[in-house]
């Protein structure tokens, strides 16, 4: 099994609604469970349901693109406000582009007036930007792709 | 709908999940306040967020990382620009220090002030004070235990027997019953030991130990202007291991002299904590119809639909109204007819072993007398990372007998499928003769479970006839 | 429970189907009596049908063959050994020749006796009757109009405008509505050639027509010992061609010293007619407070419980009590706060075509104050064969005011997927500021959806900007 | 086991509308969890619904056995008590074997002190009676399962 039978599996529960899946090889095991609600995505997104965030939910999957298995997604791992930089008139920590090493600050996260910087987990190239500098993010949000293939590559 | 220009507040979130985030929606809605949801990942689905105005996501589905999250939580109030934040039971309700961050943000608490909170967090000094108001306390130590030998000391005045518990906790967790001197010794060093295991902190105190007493509870509501308004009393005494199962209003109990004494020390106790907001001074009542002071709960509590049916007021919403510097409407002077209260527990009804899991089908009872409190839906998840509440359903008839005949029609006409429920364990609780005859004491839970265990046992000895 | 060893009856057959049918059943459990459904082949897999404590199939999907099967439940009762029968509403509810079979049949119908039925079934006579007794009548025709002169003669006495109606019918079927004497004569072949089409009976009468009338009526308790019980007033002016859509109690125009007045004209009725077990006397009132009896309906209304709410009384029990011949309660002296009841049907909310189907998602609205009567739940079908109603949301508060912020918020958490309902309409109307000022008549949605569609219509012929 | 079993289960528990669905080859082990919606009939027998005539939905297919397709079954067109015979002391109508003709009396229902008479629609061979002499039954209750076949072959 690789990242394709994965991404492949993944695009499958997604489309058949279902709420959890198991799988085994050897012995040929199977386990299923759907929703009862049998709509593709966002059954309950009611008008009353408008997440700050866009209404996405947390998982580190962006929903617009697919991406190539190298891509790897920052989430945010707190609630508060997203900046690029340090200060309105300081220059963005990074740039679709950049190569970014392990440890290096990606953005800061304004909460409850503290800055907390978010760190690179990983050596890359910054491949996408999620979310606008200055826009709320709640936990687990969507906020910046990287590459580590291209980087490897650059 | 009620919108005047100029409010303390306009945007409430409501720091809590399950049917108290519901219930906290509800009143906000009613008094056309606008309302921010947080869960957690696992509550994505979760009612509570299907119905408020806004949802924000504040961390993993572990409640630690999540909705006791201190610093996510006032980060989700100011990104939704929310400038209220009702706590309702449980999480960060009775956290002192969440209130004074509130406030320090700029954000009004839904509830008592940050002092009076961490003064009723405090079991002792909540009991010195109580002393001082002149509300009879659990006889006991004052203040903490050091030695064992001051601790026989103390024993000998309250007499036997008695209950050695946690300075700095409750549920429960570091509490020992002694009937002798002769067992006093080895229950104060367990004690000891647990409570630095449980709370971090080994100091213990002495009290009373009552056999067969009532959990009896009055509800107050400080209006913020000095004011307290009672509602007069809870019967929490159906319970399994300190967890509430089933409750009424008025007690079958309690006469009429004994609730105003109660009432009065009620009041007494909250004007010695300067109590605003809604609140519950828990006592236990022995069968000489003596009351003592156990504590006060700073918050809403589970139970309190019970008083809203008899009195037909609506508290969450006077929680809010309070918050507001609004003025609240007074409570009818003698609640009318009688009202039960089933908490029904995702949980086996027998072993009482939570069982987690999809409603694959809900059908909730309905009809006239009968209210019902609930975040569940069918297609919804019980996550097992919660308390086990499914749905709190509140029966209202003219006497206890209708109420409890009531509250049979309607649990008998609910189903939920898909996981275990305790709706068997209320059913038989409401024709146990014992219940029905209203004699019943904290025990009754234990005592019933016995009985039929005793029962099944007896039947399945019997020789195939 | 309840279950006196003595009974004149202990199990009740519901010859109903959908809420009203459930309401029953909650009545019966509620008094300890055993209860039988009726079904048709359309309706196997209804909530009345599984809540029951046994069901039996009564015949095809059409009413005709079922529900109005008189043969067929009668021999269901035999069979099931049911010793009496809750007609509910409409089906067999007033059909005097279905009581008498009951009474022949040695079953006891809980309803008031086949005479009374047959008395107020005859709109004619029942109106004699009614100036008998003193009660104000629209002014009209006494009797049925034979001839056009004759009705010439008699519109000229009453004055225009008038209406002719069928002698034999209801719901709006023969009906004409005349202005002047020019457009008698054709209006008048019309109305006799409709009725006879509707009803096989041409006969016509002829009253005076109120514009702009408010729909008040009047809820009365014969407790069968000669005392007649009343409960003060309900509104019921929401209506769409004679179908009630939102009721309210206490009305926002009727005023102490009218409702009194009323409810005195409503016992003088219900004494001329022995009137025994639950029953409501329907008056028009016109914007000068004049109050004029239209008819009496023997039986329970859809709209009952927003009297129950705000009387805290339960009428379907109180129903049952007086056929068993048992005292019922007395209510109290006067209610207490206000209630409103929505119908909210499967329908388009704007055109009002039924919208039958399988209710896929399903969230009823709860918390303090919300009563919901329904027989829906997730999963269930809506069949196309009989009334659209799907569930009743009733909610009650301190005011009107309140109560309607309380009802916005109740429907507006309440979900239903998979068909078309009313709640659109619903909101819009709790909305609208003629509705929420109180100050409307039975014209009020004719009138508030020319002006919904007026406004659409300026929307969108105004440029993009 | 590869993704194209697995996207073909998939397939089978949609359009069977599961809600749960396990499965394991060796020891064979299965478990199939439907959904309460939108399946045709009867997911809602539940344990409060006790028809008077034993449960059976009111359909004319007797759920004991599958019958030959030569076989009709008479149903109760009416509530009432089932009789095979006019009076206590009579002989049935028919029995199983009995040879009836279009317009037969083949059993009595009683409905209001009211004899019934139930006539045969069609020509065959009783094949079997589906309910007992003095039982209740409701509107659409199977009764009788006439064989047309039979009658030919006879």
């Amino acid at each position: 099994m690789n990242n394709e039978d994965i991404r492949e599996i993944l695009d499958l529960v997604r489309e058949h609604n279902l709420l959890s899946f198991e799988f085994e090889r050897n012995g040929a095991r199977i386990r299923i469970q759907r929703s009862p609600f049998q709509s593709t995505g966002g059954t309950f997104s009611e008008p009353g349901e408008r997440s700050l965030t866009g209404g996405e939910t947390p998982v580190s999957v962006s929903p617009q693109s697919i991406r190539p298995e190298s891509v790897r997604v920052i989430t945010s791992p707190i609630v508060g406000t997203f900046y690029r930089s340090s200060a309105p008139d300081a220059p963005p920590y990074a740039e679709v582009g950049s190569v970014v090493t392990k440890g290096q600050i990606l953005c800061i996260i304004e909460a409850m007036k503290l800055m907390n910087e978010i760190e690179s987990e990983i050596e890359g190239t910054v491949r996408a930007f999620l979310v606008e500098n200055g826009q709320p993010v709640e936990y687990g949000t969507p906020l910046i792709e990287i590459d580590t293939k291209a980087e490897e590559a650059s | 709908m009620a919108t005047p220009s100029k409010r303390l507040f306009k945007k409430v979130l409501v720091a809590n999940r399950g049917e108290i985030a519901v219930r906290v929606i509800r009143a906000c809605r009613d008094l056309g306040l606008s309302t921010v949801a947080i869960y957690s990942t696992a509550d994505s689905q979760s009612l509570h967020v299907q119905m408020a105005d806004e949802a924000v996501c504040v961390g993993p589905p572990e409640g630690q990382g999540s909705y006791r999250n201190i610093p996510n939580i006032i980060s989700a109030a100011e990104i939704s620009q929310a400038d209220a934040i009702h706590p309702g039971y449980g999480f960060l309700s009775e956290n002192a220090h969440f209130a004074e961050i509130c406030n320090a943000a700029g954000i009004v608490f839904i509830g008592p002030s940050p002092e009076t909170i961490s003064l009723m967090g405090d079991k002792a000094r909540a009991k010195a004070l109580m002393k001082e108001a002149g509300v009879p306390v659990v006889p006991g130590s004052i203040g903490t235990i050091s030695s064992e030998s001051e601790g026989l000391d103390v024993a000998s005045e309250i007499g036997y027997p008695l209950i050695i518990k946690a300075s700095g906790g409750g549920g429960g967790r570091g509490m020992r019953i002694v009937t002798s001197p002769e067992e006093f010794s080895n229950a104060f060093q367990t004690a000891q030991t647990e409570a630095l295991q449980a709370f971090g902190n080994k100091e213990v105190y002495i009290e009373r130990y009552f056999i067969n007493p009532r959990h009896i509870e009055i509800q107050v509501l400080g209006d913020g202007k000095g004011d307290i308004l009672t509602f007069g009393e809870r019967d929490c005494s159906i319970q399994r291991r300190h967890q509430k199962l089933l409750e009424e209003a008025p007690s079958p109990f309690i006469t009429s002299a004994l609730r105003s004494a109660m009432s009065q020390a009620a009041i007494a106790a909250s004007k010695a904590a300067h109590y605003v907001n809604a609140g519950t001074v828990e006592f236990l009542v022995d069968p000489e119809e003596r009351f003592f002071f156990i504590e006060m709960n700073t918050r809403i509590q589970v139970e309190h639909p019970v008083t809203e049916s008899i009195f037909r007021y609506d508290l969450v919403r006077a929680q809010i109204q309070v918050a507001l510097g609004e003025p609240i409407p007074s409570p009818p002077s003698r609640p009318e007819g009688h009202a039960i209260e089933c908490r029904i527990n995702a949980e086996d009804p027998w072993t009482f072993t939570p069982s987690p899991g999809i409603i694959t089908r809900l059908i909730l009872p309905g009809g006239p007398g009968v209210r019902v409190d609930t975040a569940a839906y069918q297609g919804a998840v019980i996550p097992p990372y919660y308390d086990s509440l499914v749905a709190k359903v509140i029966s209202t008839a003219r006497n206890r007998e209708e109420c409890m005949d009531r509250m049979l029609r309607a649990l008998s006409e609910m189903k939920v499928d898909g996981i275990k429920t305790t709706l068997p364990f209320h059913l038989e609780v409401l024709r146990d003769p014992t219940f029905r005859s209203g004699r019943y004491s904290t025990s009754f839970v234990e005592h019933f479970l016995d009985r039929r265990e005793q029962a099944l046992e007896e039947e399945a000895s019997e020789p195939n006839e």
